[in-house]
């Protein structure tokens, strides 16, 4: 089974991210689970959501502890909350930013993980770039595909396909694909 | 050459017996002139044997109007009905008077099972079948009251009618939004410094009722029979919410003898404490002229509730608070201008 | 079809396939995306012949629901919490009058102080109101129970709560399998009303009923019940013919053979405690699992044909019944009264106000029933720490100010952190 | 279809509740008597005919008002209808107009010739009716119609009596009372004119008759005795008002005095208008509120011009004037000479201080007791004189038309009675229907309908009908404003506001009868019937 916790603040699609990997993740034949953390947070608050992914049938249904990966779409998050708990040894972590991991004092965490495991994007800037506004989910989606392979990007763009409306789709689909293939030809470049 | 014979007041159409223009029927009056309570085949909605006291106005007024309304819908009609003194006295097990469909659920959401069954009968076609719901002033002008709101508001095809007996009489009598200034019940007792109902207090839920522009609303008296047989006929005749307020004496309730039922719910007309008018979509449309206004003390002295205000100063004074309420319902409702409408 | 969606709307979709008239519509969390869907689907005509409704309180949408039943419609509505409680009387009234409506009940905490999260508090509190109660495990089953509900409901012309987990269930999406319109048509036939409102052959229905009849009038209530019974299973397995599922019954079992120690639980928990069983006989400890499916009316006999077996049985419940324990232990213990040599029954209260249930605590409860069973009840992660503390200052301060505030405050950052991580959510 | 148990019942099951047993006292429908019928003089049925003539079926109307009174078309002229003083409505807002639909009735029955049912059965009696006034004929027809051969004897030229000789055209046409008259005659009662009777006795035997009625009226004008000179014209009113029925008129000159405060005084002055009079006064000892004429007929005087001067008596006539004494009322309101004196011009005075009876056809009949000129009858009408009975202006009365056509009614039926050896015995009257039994709400406000008058120009110049009748619509309107006191009209309201429903409609002209299975007896009923036709009565417990 695979754990994935989203960090974000409210507006940014935490929820929303974690229901498209779900989807995207079911496209695949898997079977998975997405929730938000339950709450009557409001816009800019801090929120988590979650997405198990298994090749059986999902049963437990506690909050994720121990995340295989973690993405975060607000680096600023680091300060208020210990987003990196119970984060696997050998887990993922995936931040939205256009500066480094060392810039983001996470050399020493990402130091922790495989080689590979840790790195940065640019989310937010792509998605001004393709949608027109600050919007990382989708964007971090293609990303993380790229980073662990857990799903492909095809389904990750037909979940965003299934989530959206065709034209705010597209940009996301672009958006996605962009980070997805900027990491796929080199890893090093964003890390 | 002979001066012709005085030309005859047109509202004294000839055709319209004059003994008894204000009575139930007539030998001499055509079937449309009668009201349905004249008639031989009326329907008696609510029938014999129920348990209502001698000379319930409530019995009168819900047989008054369910007639009227079996009549107009050729009795294609549900009747649902809140808690309270109608309900208990027309069906203890094993025996009801009811001879319509009907249905009691709670004491204070008459109003939403009215509009559940009227939105039945739309998912089943049935247009025809129309639904009433009623209750007493307790059970719509407090603990039902959020219901009705929300079914007029919604406007749901349900004619709503309200028995206004102006307290608790099930209880008791206990003192309820409906119950008038000075009147004496269990709960507001003739003593201390302001004896009975406290003056300021209460609510006119008809107006209420025409502050959110439903289709149509009224108010009406067990004393006019031809003018509520009207109102409710013209109140099936039209969809949507509409609302009637009918006023019905209890003579426990009040202390009055079972036989001043209808004397005394012409008095509260005559008098204006009972404002008698019609409104559609928000606006009053009209109001039915006092014919012979008396003063409030030959309204009130006959009811025991109303004793302590008779034969002491601050009796007196509180009297006149009593019918300056009645001048301001005259003002306000035209109640004596007889060339207005209605 | 297969589906990855959100609980919510699963149900949802199963409902408008049941073909419901009227819906009573009354905004609550965690309830309100399964009537959000349902009005969306009358709106654009995937649910036909439907008038939905928004009223104005959890009072209206049971007595609109009461209304449209007695005239023949098939009625649903949909609450939750304080919403239940709100509605609390027309609830009595609508099983009382014989009304075969279907509520689905998003189960959630009930306040002072209040709270909008997980736990079992409102379906205790209105579970003797005379309406049968059913509880989904997975949000498969939460869109399968209706479907079976109405058909139960109608049958016995008794009205069916489908008590689903707030959040946990309603907000989570999932892999689901929504059935063929079809195949519903054919599992559930069109409501055919014991009684109706109608012109043609009119009726007086609600008298008020005296001494002389009340005793009667509540045990045929209790005797339809104890027909439910033999129903529920019966449709149980007509439903799996169909649609070749295993969602509904009375109960269902999981590696009770052999079991020294029998959990029981209610909803959306016994996954987590499936999973934290097989885990543990792994580790060869001999324990087991009843899911409780029907706990209105309650399988007193088959739960005590599973529990006779144990030694112990540890109830898990998301309720507590302040002064008593709970409930369902105490429902548990009463299966297993005057039962020769009957397991022991230890209560474990969880998850309430939407405090999570973790697999790790469930180890730690279990293993430690298995090696020193404790009596009474037990409070899983209860912070013992500041609980002694508040006591400690009440002791000491009569005016010591609301113990909810207080507890907070001294949770302070801690509490803000797990918060954040959804751990006390 | 099978139900819930308890919760669900079928419909109308309360049936089974006898609420009736609740009732400590009991509703019961009765008739109570109109004050209208209460107060006729001739006793008619108002209110019944009243309640035909609603409904618009005149000829029942007429049928049964003429069973107690042949002469409606004369009444609804010249009666002075004391039940319009008695109705209720007038308390509430004005009295009925019984004597104008009376009228309406009687001129419609002429019209179109309704005529009267013939006696079922002959007696083989005979009777003999002496004078053919109003009286006479009333006794005549009813003795007819109760099958008893009848005779008028009748002294003048026409019959009618003082409604020819004392009642002036323009009050009564000739042709409306000569109507009324044949159609009695056409029962086959026979009248012989210029047949004066002097010895009634002697008649009796010679027409071989088995009882008379006597109604011979009063004719002699009452003389005072006033100094007149030798070329002053002095005449009295029944005179005068008799002379109007001959060929030449009486020349009365262009000032005419009146001497009188009687119906009589006004005719007589109201006629010397019309025969040309400039001038007509009528002088009164005392004022006009103490005036015994009829109030509507002084006004009428003056309307016409016809002059009053109250409080003066005539001392002395001379030709050309008379000499008048003031007077004064003293505290018990009898007016006292003061002493001074005028002279009034005038041409002629007529006297118009009353009647006497001529009582001469009784002389030498035994056992009569006669007393300030009018022969006492006992309460069956009879005179002390076994078989005679007497009624009209000649018995102790009131003197009008109505009441002597109600003592022809009632001597008729003593004498039918007592032809047949038995006693009538009047039918027990009702409990009066006062307004306090009446429920007032419930009738229209609808004033009085006027009857148009002729213009006064035409009233002071010829001898045209003064009063108009109604049409047909006033009439109905009229009828209908009736209130049927103490009797039920089948208005519905026991039945319509019955809170249990215990009123059983029995259909048109059926009425109404409790179902005292359910009745409470709460008194609602009695309550709001408008007309006093329902009386709450004690159960026995």
């Amino acid at each position: 089974m695979f754990q994935i916790r989203i960090h974000g603040r409210g507006g940014q699609g935490a929820v929303t991210a974690a229901e498209m990997l779900s989807v995207a993740a079911f496209l695949e034949g898997e079977h998975a689970q997405a929730f938000p953390s339950f709450g009557s947070e409001r816009t800019g608050a801090p929120v988590v959501s979650f997405c198990r992914i298994d090749d059986k049938e999902i049963r437990r249904r506690e909050p994720i502890l121990e995340p295989d990966a973690l993405i975060v779409q607000d680096p600023t998050l680091f300060k208020v909350v210990d987003v990196c708990q119970g984060l696997k040894a050998n887990g993922y972590l995936l931040v939205n930013s256009n500066r480094s991991l060392a810039d983001l004092h996470l050399a020493a965490v990402a130091a922790r993980l495989p080689a590979g495991h840790a790195l940065t994007v640019p989310a937010s800037e792509l998605a001004l770039k393709h949608i027109g506004r600050p919007l990382p989910n989708a964007v971090l989606l293609g990303a993380f595909a790229a980073l662990t392979g857990i799903v492909h990007l095809k389904s990750v763009v037909a979940a965003i396909r299934d989530t959206f409306p065709p034209k705010i789709a597209e940009a996301n689909v672009a958006a996605a694909t962009a980070a997805h293939d900027a990491i796929a030809q080199s890893p090093a470049a964003v890390a | 050459m002979n001066e012709p014979a005085r030309t005859l007041d047109p509202t004294q159409k000839l055709h319209f017996y004059q003994k008894g223009t204000f009575t139930v029927g007539n030998r001499l009056v055509s079937e449309q002139e009668r009201a349905v309570q004249a008639s031989i085949d009326r329907s008696n909605a609510l029938t014999c044997g129920h348990r209502a006291c001698q000379g319930c106005g409530e019995a009168l007024g819900a047989r008054y109007a369910i007639d009227a309304a079996m009549r107009e819908t050729n009795g294609q009609l549900i009747a649902v009905n809140a808690t309270g003194c109608l309900e208990v006295f027309t069906t203890p097990y094993p025996e009801t008077s009811w001879q319509t469909p009907w249905l009691h659920s709670l004491f204070g959401n008459a109003a939403a099972v009215a509009a559940g069954v009227a939105a039945a009968m739309r998912v089943k076609g049935r247009r025809d079948v129309r639904v009433i719901a009623q209750g007493g002033d307790g059970g719509t002008t407090d603990i039902g009251f959020g219901c009705l709101s929300g079914m007029f508001e919604r406007n749901d095809d349900v004619l709503y009618i309200c028995y206004d007996n102006e307290a608790y009489m099930n209880t008791g009598v206990q003192r309820s939004s409906a119950t008038p200034p000075a009147a004496r019940t269990a709960t507001t007792p003739a003593m201390g410094p302001e004896p009975g109902n406290v003056f300021g207090t209460g609510k006119s839920v008809p107006k209420i009722a025409v502050a959110h522009g439903i289709p149509y609303v009224a108010t009406a008296t067990v004393a006019d029979l031809h003018d509520l047989e009207r109102k409710v006929v013209k109140a099936m005749r039209i969809h949507g919410a509409r609302y009637i307020h009918i006023h019905v004496p209890c003579p426990l309730g009040w202390g009055s003898a079972s036989n001043d039922t209808i004397r005394l719910a012409r008095l509260a007309v005559e008098c204006g404490l009972f404002p008698v008018f019609e409104a559609e979509h928000g606006l009053v449309t009209g109001s039915r002229k006092i014919r012979r206004q008396v003063p409030v003390d030959d309204y009130l002295k006959p009811q025991k509730r109303f004793a302590h205000l008779f034969g002491s100063e601050q009796g007196n004074k509180r009297l006149a608070m009593v019918q300056a309420i009645a001048d301001r319902n005259i003002v306000e409702y035209r109640l004596l201008d007889h060339d207005g409408d209605v | 079809m297969l589906k990855q969606i959100e609980g919510s709307r699963a149900m949802a979709e199963a409902i408008g396939l049941c073909r419901p008239e009227v819906i009573c519509a009354y905004p609550i969390t965690p309830q309100t995306h399964i009537v959000e869907g349902l009005g969306e689907m009358v709106r654009t005509g995937d649910i036909k012949n439907c008038e939905f409704i928004n009223v104005e309180s959890e009072f209206a949408a049971l007595s609109v629901s009461i209304g449209a039943s007695a005239a023949g419609a098939r009625a649903y509505t949909a609450t939750a919490s304080q919403g239940l409680l709100f509605m609390a009387e027309a609830v009595y009234n609508a099983s009382g009058l014989g009304l075969p409506i279907v509520m689905t009940l998003g189960n959630r905490a009930i306040g002072a102080p209040i709270n909008i999260w997980n736990d079992h508090s409102d379906a205790m509190a209105l579970c003797d109101a005379g309406w049968m109660q059913l509880f989904a495990e997975t949000n498969q089953e939460a869109a399968d129970l209706h479907i079976q509900a109405f058909r139960l409901a109608e049958e016995l012309s008794m009205p069916v709560m489908v008590c689903v987990d707030g959040f946990i269930l309603t907000h989570a999406v999932e892999r689901i399998d929504i059935p063929t319109q079809a195949d519903v048509d054919a599992y559930l036939p069109p409501y055919e009303p014991v009684q109706v409102l109608d012109p043609k052959d009119p009726i007086s229905i609600g008298a008020m009923v005296g001494p002389d009849a009340f005793t009667e009038v509540r045990y045929l209530q209790h005797y339809k019940q104890t027909l439910a019974l033999r129903l529920i299973p019966e449709y149980a397995a007509e439903f799996k013919a169909r649609f070749g599922r295993d969602s509904g019954g009375l109960l269902r079992s999981y590696r009770v053979e052999d079991a020294e120690l029998i959990v029981v639980a209610m909803g959306s928990v016994n996954g987590t405690i499936k999973d934290t069983i097989d885990e543990m006989r792994a580790d060869g400890l001999p324990v087991g699992l009843v899911t409780l499916v029907a706990f209105r009316p309650f399988p007193t006999e088959a739960l005590r044909a599973q529990l006779v077996r144990a030694r112990d049985v540890v109830v898990i419940e998301k309720s507590l019944a302040v002064g008593m324990g709970g409930p369902l232990a105490n429902n548990v213990d009463l299966a297993l009264r005057n039962v020769a040599g009957a397991p022991h029954v230890h209560s474990v209260i969880a998850g309430l106000g939407g405090r999570p249930i973790t697999c790790a605590s469930l180890h730690r409860v279990l293993r430690r029933a298995l090696v020193q069973p404790w009596e009474g009840a037990h409070f899983l992660d209860l912070n013992e720490e500041i609980v002694a503390k508040e006591l400690h200052h009440v002791r000491k301060v009569r005016r010591s100010g609301p113990t909810a505030e207080n507890l907070l405050r001294r949770l302070g950052q801690a509490a803000e952190q797990s918060a954040v991580l959804g751990a006390s959510r | 279809m099978e139900h819930p148990f308890a919760i669900t019942l079928d419909v109308g099951s309360s049936l089974a509740n006898q609420t009736g047993s609740w009732r400590t006292s009991r509703p019961v429908y009765v008739d109570r008597l109109p004050p209208c019928n209460n107060a006729c003089p001739a006793g008619e049925n108002i209110q019944s005919w009243l309640y035909h003539a609603e409904s618009g079926d005149y000829e029942t109307a007429w049928r049964t008002l003429t069973a107690d009174n042949p002469l409606p078309a004369v009444m609804g002229r010249v009666c002075y209808h004391p039940c319009e003083t008695a109705c209720n409505r007038a308390q509430i807002d004005e009295a009925v107009g019984i004597n104008s639909v009376e009228r309406f009735l009687g001129d419609t029955a002429i019209r179109h010739g309704w005529r009267f049912a013939p006696p079922a059965a002959e007696s083989g009696k005979r009777v003999l009716v002496v004078g053919a006034g109003p009286s006479g004929l009333s006794a005549a027809y009813h003795l007819r119609r109760m099958g008893h051969a009848v005779e008028i004897h009748e002294a003048g030229p026409f019959a009618g009596g003082m409604m020819r000789f004392g009642i002036p055209k323009y009050r009564l046409p000739r042709e409306v009372l000569d109507a009324e008259v044949q159609r009695i005659l056409d029962l086959g009662v026979v009248l012989k004119l210029n047949a004066k009777v002097d010895r009634i006795v002697e008649r009796m035997q010679a027409g071989r008759f088995d009882a008379a009625f006597l109604a011979v009226g009063a004719h002699i004008g009452k003389r005072a005795y006033i100094p007149a000179g030798s070329a002053a014209k002095v005449l009295d009113a029944v005179a005068l008002l008799r002379s109007m029925e001959g060929e030449e008129k009486p020349l009365l000159g262009r000032r005419v005095v009146v001497y009188g405060g009687g119906n009589t005084a006004i005719d007589a002055a109201r006629t010397a208008k019309r025969l040309g009079a400039t001038e007509a006064i009528i002088v009164y000892r005392r004022t006009r509120d103490r005036m015994p004429a009829h109030d509507f007929e002084v006004e009428e005087a003056l309307a016409e011009g016809i002059m009053m001067k109250w409080l003066s008596t005539i001392k002395r006539v001379d030709e050309g004037a008379l000499t008048v004494e003031k007077m004064q009322l003293d505290d018990k309101g009898f007016p006292q000479p003061t002493g001074e004196f005028e002279t009034l011009a005038a041409d002629s005075l007529v006297l118009a201080l009353g009647q006497d009876v001529d009582l001469s056809l009784l002389d030498g009949v035994p056992g009569l007791a006669i007393k300030d000129g009018t022969v006492q009858v006992g309460p069956n009408m009879m005179t002390g004189y076994t078989g005679i009975f007497a009624g009209g202006d000649m018995v102790p009365s009131e003197r009008t038309v109505t009441v002597a056509v109600g003592h022809g009614k009632k001597a008729a039926r003593h004498i039918d009675a007592w032809l047949r050896g038995a006693v009538y015995a009047p039918a027990e009257k009702h409990e009066l229907a006062s307004i306090d039994k009446l429920n007032a709400w419930y009738y229209a406000d609808a004033p009085k309908t006027v009857r148009p008058m002729l213009e006064v120009a035409r009233r002071q110049s010829t001898f045209e009908e003064v009063q108009g009748g109604l049409d047909e619509t006033n009439a109905l309107y009229e009828a209908r404003r009736c209130l049927s006191c103490g009797n039920c009209f089948e208005c519905d309201n026991c039945y319509g506001i019955c809170p249990d429903n215990a009123v059983i409609k029995l259909g048109p002209g059926k009425r109404f009868a409790f179902n005292y299975d359910y009745c409470k007896g709460c008194g609602l009923c009695a309550q709001e019937c408008p007309c006093g036709a329902i009386a709450m009565v004690a159960e026995e417990i």
